[in-house]
Parts: structure tokens; sequence; C-alpha cells
């Protein structure tokens, strides 16, 4: 018995799943938010799985992405709870099945 | 286009570290900023004034101990002088020195007490209060060796002090007066510009002379707003008109000037001793009053019932805390028909909303802090 | 990777994983689904370390664990009134079978293709090589990444701020 | 002595003696994970041990000090000296109700003071007692500093929302905002260090010190001081104490809180003030060395000693300062640290580039880093002080104006901010 590739790239096809579920299918804006850093992750995962085992003149290369994903994810995060809070402002919910203006 | 935000309604007491007593603040905050304040008292109101009008004369004097309970003194000697008002009692002029003396002690001991909770309120953990307490309780030693009490001291009498001082008291009071200035130049030194201190008061609370009038705000919250008013020089009693001294004042009216003019007066006060325990005469401590005449250290003989003729006084002295004033009408009886007290605490809180709103909670309380009430003389 | 310390850390830390993000499915309490999200974070970040990625795991407790966690309670906790129940929309079903479908894919994916796997061992030191990499090949992305923290911050500054009081 | 040097029974380094154990675990043929599962053990149990025992001696001590600051004596009636009052009041403690406030919620509401308990201990993995003391010296170490510490941000705001009390929330919102304001400055503080020596492993870093004869405090005296500033605020010493501002509200995001889960985040706020006082003397004050002292004394001993000196100096803070307000300890964040200490690392950056590029000679290196730093060090902060208003006569504390003079007005306005 080893742990292989196939288990972290399984976990995180789990977890990419999990977090699509999240995203299309929750009522709360910060609900679909957790689903796409839920997403984000998963991929970071697969990126660093794939570093540590396949075969490459570059290695680390893997991690260098998963650096700026968290990058991105912590910028998205941001500025979507920020516009989570500026909707909860205006418009006194953040149901997304409720902001269904296109305006404000 | 309105942003919406929810008021957060807090409330500051009754039980909390620093309202000094029972006293509530309700505070509707939006984030940390206040935007309304409102005062709920009465938590430790005994009705004091109705009940004094079913006690005679001299026993409502422990009464006034346990309003200003932190200023005993002063409380008996505004009610004293009412009543003596109201007997047309001439009090000896050793009575009337020792009683200077007392309240000016007793002023230092309070302002200690309020500009160490001061510190306090402003983050300060017990320390600046802990020094203050070591020349508190120097003062409460001699109020011990005087009276035999340390914080409801009773002293005071119609138409003198209860004892002259013991012989061993005057070299103490000297020692003490020779002590203090060097404390209190430590305390100026750590406190008055104390960079965090300055930066949590200054600019915060402030009052304008007109408002604190029209507020009728008094004692060292008024003269912090820059007006000189102090009813020991404006309406002189006790032995005040005697000594030299000054109105300390501030210049912006925030809390700041509050805790500066506090610690001016304290050595005010200082001053007021020194010069009081040279000129400070001999002879009796009590008026003769009808037949009995009460012995430094004899029988008590003073009647315990007076019958004052029918009318009205008002007495006022300056207390550590502001103005306070006694208004007694007499029917003749040997209990006054009415009772009351202006006391400066309740007064001076009046403008606790106008100068809390769109500060932070922090401020709240260090504005609290500045205003220095007892809340046994708020709520009586 | 088939010592038996590697291989239960990895049993461990997956279902870690794998059952907090499922309980950010079930819980009905947005609170407390950012608990188990926090929790599927740190797991993640053992997994990270059973794969010596020691940087990136530190960065993932430090970044998501330290800051994005917050960004949620601090949302969830700014907009009080709207509930803070983690109901599902209408689209509860067929969520989720998009989203099964796409676990079958992945799955199917990644046990069926031959992967192209080597024989190192993990790395011994990783913090050090990022470093040289990202100012020395990756120089670009690393300053345009920095350029887009930097709109994202004055972009949720620009969103939250209060609107300047009209002055009629 | 020296040919005591490493054996076993060689007391001056602990390491020593738990290596000992496990080649024996090895000679006797154990299985390597028995061995790896023993060292950790070994260690961890250590550690919580130390910090259990120092926790309750630093309780007996603070309160020691504190009272001699006050013209107090302190806790004294409790065994000789009042020596077990910790333990009186650890037990009392423990013996207390478990309140739980009805309205709370529940599990997070227990989970808080577990959850805050976790950082401040995991800490210690990573630094270096004595040569061989470290239960894990990642290379990372300096940045699982960073990050453990960050864990604490939402255990803070668990434990103050659970609550259910307004106390309680303002304090947690007050402590998020204050912890992720200074973890940037600390970030940016620690970066002095790294860069001089070129690694993240906390082994490293003193033995860079030790290599050079010196440390890192000499050359980067600002960044001590900016590093101590935001450990006073991670550890919510006054005058950082805002998140839990006595005379504010109460006892901020642990109002509720009683019993030994009060219990749990005071020795837990005394861990994170050991983890600080760690931090610094590691990074910052030469770890276990002390110019050869170490050899003939045990190090973990001076590792100690000077543990507790910095920690003492936290005490000592706290018994004499007032508390800041909230924005301004912010804006201090901000706009006066943040800004100085971006400045220093670019500092930093080019004297270690200077240094590397040009093959200087390490003493006179290091001497002109030194001179160079402390000079633009207090340059730099007063000149920024200065440009944000200070020492232009507002921060100057006034006298009252005396007068004789019944009902004058003094009045002037308050010159607008």
């Amino acid at each position: 018995m080893s742990v292989d590739l196939e288990h972290y790239l399984i976990v995180g096809a789990i977890l990419f799943s999990i977090g699509l579920y999240l995203t299309v299918a929750k009522r709360n804006f910060v609900g679909v938010l957790m689903g796409i850093e839920m997403m984000f992750n998963a991929v970071n995962l697969t990126f660093i799985a794939f570093s540590r085992f396949a075969e490459s003149d570059q290695p680390l290369a893997g991690h260098v992405f998963v650096v700026f994903v968290i990058t991105v994810a912590a910028a998205e995060a941001a500025t979507a709870l920020a516009l989570a809070v500026m909707v909860y402002r205006t418009r006194d919910t953040v149901n997304v099945d409720e902001i269904d203006l296109l305006k404000w | 286009m309105t942003i919406k935000s929810e008021p957060f309604v807090v409330n500051i007491g009754p039980q909390h570290p620093s309202t000094h007593g029972v006293f509530r603040l309700r505070l509707t905050l939006d984030g940390e900023k206040i935007i309304d304040a409102d005062m709920v008292m009465g938590y430790l109101h005994r009705s004091m004034e109705k009940l004094a009008e079913e006690r005679t004369y001299t026993q409502n004097i422990p009464f006034t101990d346990r309003t200003d309970y932190l200023a005993a003194m002063t409380g008996n000697l505004a009610y004293v002088m009412a009543v003596e008002k109201l007997m047309r009692v001439e009090v000896p002029e050793r009575a009337l020195w020792l009683r200077t003396i007392m309240a000016e002690l007793q002023r230092i001991a309070s302002h200690a007490m309020a500009v160490g909770i001061f510190a306090n309120d402003c983050g300060a953990w017990q320390t600046p209060v802990m020094h203050m307490f070591r020349d508190r309780e120097k003062i409460l030693d001699l109020f011990e060796m005087a009276c035999g009490a340390r914080l409801t001291l009773n002293y005071m009498r119609i138409g003198g002090v209860s004892k002259d001082i013991p012989p061993e008291w005057m070299p103490q009071a000297r020692k003490l007066l020779k002590d203090l200035p060097k404390r209190f130049e430590e305390y100026e030194d750590l406190l008055l510009n104390n960079e965090i201190i300055i930066a949590r008061s200054r600019g915060i609370g402030t009052l304008t002379p007109e408002q604190a009038t029209s507020y009728s705000v008094s004692g060292p919250m008024l003269r912090a707003s820059g007006v000189a008013w102090d009813v020991r020089k404006a309406d002189p009693y006790g032995a005040y008109d005697k000594v030299d001294f000054d109105i300390a004042v501030g210049r912006h009216g925030d809390v700041y000037d509050r805790f500066v003019v506090r610690v001016a007066e304290m050595r005010q006060s200082l001053r007021i001793l020194e010069q009081a325990l040279d000129m400070i005469p001999e002879g009796p401590v009590h008026a003769r009053l009808g037949t009995a005449t009460v012995q430094p250290w004899g029988q008590p003989v003073a009647p315990l019932a007076y019958r004052p003729p029918v009318g009205e006084a008002y007495a006022r002295i300056e207390s550590p805390r502001g103005e306070l004033g006694y208004y007694i009408v007499s029917d003749g009886s040997p209990a006054p028909f009415r009772f009351h007290i202006r006391s400066p605490s309740f007064i001076n809180l009046s403008p606790l909303k106008l100068m809390s709103v769109g500060m932070t909670v922090a401020d709240a309380i260090v504005i609290l802090g500045s205003v220095d009430i007892v809340v046994g003389e708020v709520d009586r | 990777m088939d010592d038996a310390g590697t291989i239960i850390a990895f049993y461990v830390l997956a279902g870690m994983t794998i059952g907090s993000a499922l309980g950010v499915v079930v819980v009905r309490n947005l609170i407390h689904a950012v608990i188990a999200l926090i929790g599927t974070f740190a797991g993640l970040a053992g997994l990270f370390v059973t794969l010596s990625a020691d940087f990136i795991a530190i960065t993932q407790i430090l970044i998501y664990i330290g800051a994005i966690s917050i960004l949620f309670l601090f949302a969830i906790v700014l907009t009080p009134q709207s509930g803070r129940n983690n109901q599902e929309t209408f689209l509860r079903f067929p969520a989720l079978a998009l989203s099964g479908l796409v676990l079958a894919v992945l799955v199917y994916v990644a046990v069926d293709t031959k992967w192209n796997v080597t024989e190192q061992d993990g790395f011994a030191e990783t913090a050090g090589t990022i470093g040289e990499l990202l100012l020395d090949k990756y120089v670009l992305p690393f300053e345009i990444a920095s350029v887009l923290l930097l709109v994202a911050v004055l972009g949720s500054i620009v969103l939250v701020r209060p609107e300047p009081a009209e002055e009629d | 002595m020296f040919l005591l040097k490493g054996e076993w029974y060689d007391l001056r380094d602990l390491g020593n003696t738990v290596g000992g154990l496990l080649d024996d675990l090895r000679d006797i043929g154990a299985p390597d994970w028995t061995i790896y599962v023993t060292s950790s053990l070994i260690g961890a149990v250590g550690i919580l041990l130390w910090t259990v025992l120092s926790c309750l001696a630093f309780i007996w001590i603070e309160r020691r000090v504190v009272a001699l600051m006050q013209n107090r004596k302190g806790p004294n009636r409790v065994g000789p000296a009042g020596l077990l009052q910790p333990v009186a009041d650890a037990l009392k403690l423990l013996l207390k109700e478990a309140v739980t406030p009805r309205s709370a919620d529940r599990v997070i509401f227990w989970a808080g003071p577990v959850l805050i308990f976790i950082p401040a201990l995991v800490v210690f993995a990573v630094i270096p007692f004595a040569p061989k003391m470290t239960l894990a010296d990642l290379n990372v170490g300096v940045l699982f500093l960073i990050a453990i510490a960050g864990i604490n941000t939402p255990a803070v705001f668990l434990a103050g929302w659970a609550s259910n009390n307004k106390y309680s929330m303002l304090g947690a919102m007050r402590t998020i905002a204050m912890l992720i304001s200074y973890e940037i400055v600390q970030v940016l503080a620690l970066l002095g260090p790294v860069l001089f020596v070129s690694s993240m492993r906390m082994g490293d870093v003193v033995a860079w010190q030790d290599h050079f004869n010196t440390w890192i405090f000499f050359i980067q005296p600002v960044g001590l001081l900016a590093f101590i500033i935001a450990g006073a605020v991670e550890t919510n010493r006054s005058p950082m104490d805002i998140s839990e501002a006595e005379s504010e509200i109460v006892a901020g995001y642990h109002t509720e809180y009683g019993g030994i889960k009060f219990g749990f985040f005071y020795q837990a706020e005394y861990l994170a003030g050991f983890a600080i006082a760690a931090s610094i003397v590691t990074l910052y004050m030469g770890g276990y060395t002390l110019w050869g002292l170490e050899d003939y004394v045990p190090a973990w001993l001076i590792f100690l000693g000077k543990l507790y000196t910095v920690f003492f100096v936290y005490i000592w803070t706290r018994g004499t300062l007032p508390r800041l307000r909230i924005d301004q300890l912010m804006a201090f964040a901000w706009k006066f640290l943040l800004p100085l200490m971006l400045i220093n690392a670019l500092v930093v950056g080019a004297e270690v580039l200077i240094w590397r590029e040009n093959d200087i000679d390490a003493t006179p290196a290091l001497l002109a880093i030194g001179a160079v730093n402390l000079v633009f060090g207090a340059i730099l902060v007063a000149g920024w002080a200065r440009f944000l208003g200070h020492g232009t006569g507002k921060q100057r504390g006034q006298r009252a104006i005396l007068t004789q003079e019944v009902g004058a007005v003094h009045f002037t306005p308050e010159p607008a901010p």
C-alpha cells in the first residue's frame, strides 16, 4: 500500500466537485464564495501533487503557480466580499436568487 | 444612495468596571462611533432628601457624608453652613479655619482619586491610582486623627466642628505638606506630559463656555472650559477670604483640561493649606448654642435637637466636584421641612450626551471619567 | 511514499479535508460553515506537507486560515439581517448532478491516465527555489500579481467606502 | 567539562539526553516511526510542561512586580511569599462551574479557548531552546511563526462571536483589526533578519548571529522596536490591550468565559507572550548563545534567561503605560510603522546586496551596517514622526492658567486637527 499521485488527484477532484456544488447551489453569496475558494484549493492540491510526482525538469514551477493562485484567490476574496457587503447595504440581502435586478 | 448601518446598543453599566458606581450609560453605536447616549440613573437612590425630613438637624449630618462619599468633609460643610445661616449662628474663628483646612485636605484627597481613576479609565493598569491612594491614605490618616473616621467623617457640627484637632495633628500635617509637592511634581511629569494620555484626552469631550454655563456645569469642569468661576472666590466662606490662592482655568474645555485643572487645583489647595496652618488662631471650636457648649475633649453637651426659626436658607460651597449647595426650609420644628441638595455630580453629568456623541466608546469612558462623578451624589 | 507514517497521514488529512468540505455543504449556520472551511484549509495544508511543499503549506495557513477565513467571517457579520442560513436554492439537484458528473470525469481521468511519474524523493527545500523562480523566470507574473493585489485593495476600499455626505 | 560534549549526560543541552535515548531505541531495533513519535512526544510534553510551569511562575512574578510598582504587596498569603497563589488560582478556576450563556453558540463557545490555546503552544515547535533542543527546525521557521500567529485571528473572532455578547463582539472586532494590521508590520520587520541570514530556519538565524558574533538587534534596532510593538499588540499587552480593555469593554472577547475556559484564555495570553519573547530572543538577540558562555552554562538556561528578560519588559510596560485608542493604534500601524518597515526592508536589502556583491570583510561590513542602520533608523523615526505632526506642540503637556479674576473667560477653541 502506498500513496500515489492518483490519491491526491482524487482528493482534489472530490474537493473540486464539492466546491462546484456549493457555487451552483448555495443561496447565500458568502456560501457561493466558499465554494469558489474550495475549487481554488482543489486546483492548488493538484498543482502541488503534479509538482511532486510528475517528471519535469523544473519541478518547482507548480509551486510558483500555486503562489499565484493564492494571490489571485486572496484578491478575489477581498473584492467579492466587499461586493457582498455593498450589495447587502443597498438591497438588505445577500441571497443570490434575490439579487436579480441587474442593477441597484 | 444611502448606506444603511445597524445601530448597535451597548449598555455600559450598571455593572461595569468604569462607571464609578452603579450608573448606566446606554450607548447607541455605529461601529465604534457613538450616535446616541442615554444616561440611566437611580440605581443608588436612597431617598436621602426625604429621609432627612424625619430627622433632626444634627442627625442629618451623617447623611451628608454619604452623598459624596469621596468628599465627606465638604458635604458636611455645606450642610452645616446652610443650617447656621438658618439659625444665624456665629461660628468661632478657629472652627472656620479648621473647616477650611479640612475642606482643602478633602479636595486634595478627592482630586487625587479623580486623577488616578481618570488615568485608569485611559487604560493605565492601576498604577496611577495606587500612587494616588498613597497620598490619599495619608490625608485620611489626618482625618482619622481629627475625628476618628476615615471615609464617612461626620466632623462638622452646627456651630463649629465636633472636636478640636489633637496636638500631634499639626506636625503630621506639616510633614505631609512638605512631602506632597515632590510627589505632585512626579505625577505631573508622569501624567501631564504622558503622550498617550494627551493623545487620548486632548480634543475629546469639548464643552465651550456657553455650553458649560447653559448646562449649569460647575467646578473643575466649568473651569476647564475657561470660565474662572470658583465659589471660594466668588462667594467666600470659611476662611477663604483670608488666604491667597489662584483659580486654575483650562484652555479648550476638553478632557485633558479637566485633568490639568484638577492637578493644578491640588497645588492651589496645598498653597491654601500652608497659609492656613500658619494662620489658624487658638480658641473655641464650637459656638455657644442655647445653653450648651461643646467642649473640645469634654462631655458632648450640644443639644441634639435645635429648633431654628421659620425660614429658608441656601448655602453653597466649592466641593471638589463643583458647586455644592444645600437648601433647607424650616417650619420651626426640630426636623427640616425641606432638605434639598444641589449636587454637582448630577448636574455635571447632564452634558454627557452632548460631549460623547460623535466620539468612540473608548472616548465615552474617558469623558465619563473626566466628569468625576460620585454616584452616591448623583442619585442621593 | 509508502512508509506507514505518510500513508496514515494522507488518509487522516484527506478525510479531514473532505469531511470538513462536506461539512460546509451540510451545516446550516454560515459561521459553522466557515469553521468547517477552516478545517478544509488546515487539512489541505497538511496534505501539502505530505507532498513536501512546506512553503506552500505555511502560505496556505497564513493566507487561507489567517486572512481569507477572516474575510468570510467579516462578510457574514457585516450582513447581519440577511439570515445566517446556508440553504440551497432550487438548483440543488441540478448542481448535485453537475458536480457528480464532474467528479466522475475527473476521477476517471485521474485513474485512467498513465501519468509520467518520477521516482524522485520529496524536495529538501522549496522556499529558496520558489523565491529564485519568482524573481527570475516568473518575474513578470510576479509584478502583475502585485498590481492585481493593489487593484483589489483599492477596489474593495472604494466599494465599501461610505459615500461622502451630500451637501444640500 | 568539554569532555562531556555530546554525551547523553551532558545536560548543557537536553537534546543530548533525548538523542541518547533515541539511539538506544534504534539499537534495540525499533522501527523508524517509533523513534519519530518518541522524540516528538518528548518534545511536545517537555514544551507543555515548561510553558505551564513558566506561566505559573510568571503569574506570580507579574503580580508581585506590578504590585511593587504600585506600592502594594501583591499576593503574599498562599504558601511562602504567596508562591502558591497561582496554583490556588488555577485550582479555583478548575473547580468553578463551567457556565455557558443560554444564547451562546455552544459548540464554538467551547471550541474558542481550545482554538486560542493551540497556536500559542504550537509556535514553540520551531524555537531552538538549545542547539539540539528544537522540536522541528523547519526551513520556513520564520514564516511558520507568523502563520501560526495568524491562526489566532479566527480563534479570537469565533470566541467573541460565540459568546453573543456585545462587549465580546466589540473586543473581537478590535482584535481582528489590530492583529491583521500588525501582522503586516511583523512580517516586514522579520524581513530584516531573514535578509541578513538568507534563511528562514530559526537554527540558521542563531548560527549566523553566533558566527558573526553579533546580535541582529545591533544591526536592526528599528526592526526590533517594531517587532516588540507588534508583539505587544499580538499578546494584548498594555498599551495595546485594546481588545480586552478592562475599563471599556470589560474583558473583550472573553467577557463571557468563566472557570477553566477563562483559564485557557489567561494561559494562552501568557503563552503568546512567551512565544513573542522567544521569537525576539531567537531572531534578534542571539538565541541560546551568549558569546561563548553557552559552552559552560546550559544553553537552554541562557535562552530562558533572555526570554524571561524580554518578557519582563512587557510586564514593565503593562505596569506603566495607559492604553491607546483603537483608531490611534491602527493609525500608528499604517501611517508610522508600515512605511518605516518598508523603507527598512529596502535599506537592509541594499546593504546585504552591497555586502555580498563586493565581498567585504564581515567585521567592517557589520560595523558599518550597524552604524548606518542606527543613524538611519533614528533619523527615519524622528523625521517620520515630525512629518506626521509629532513634536509640533500638540503632544506637549500644558499647565492650567492661574488667575485671580473671578468670572473671566479664558477659552480658545481647539484648533482643528
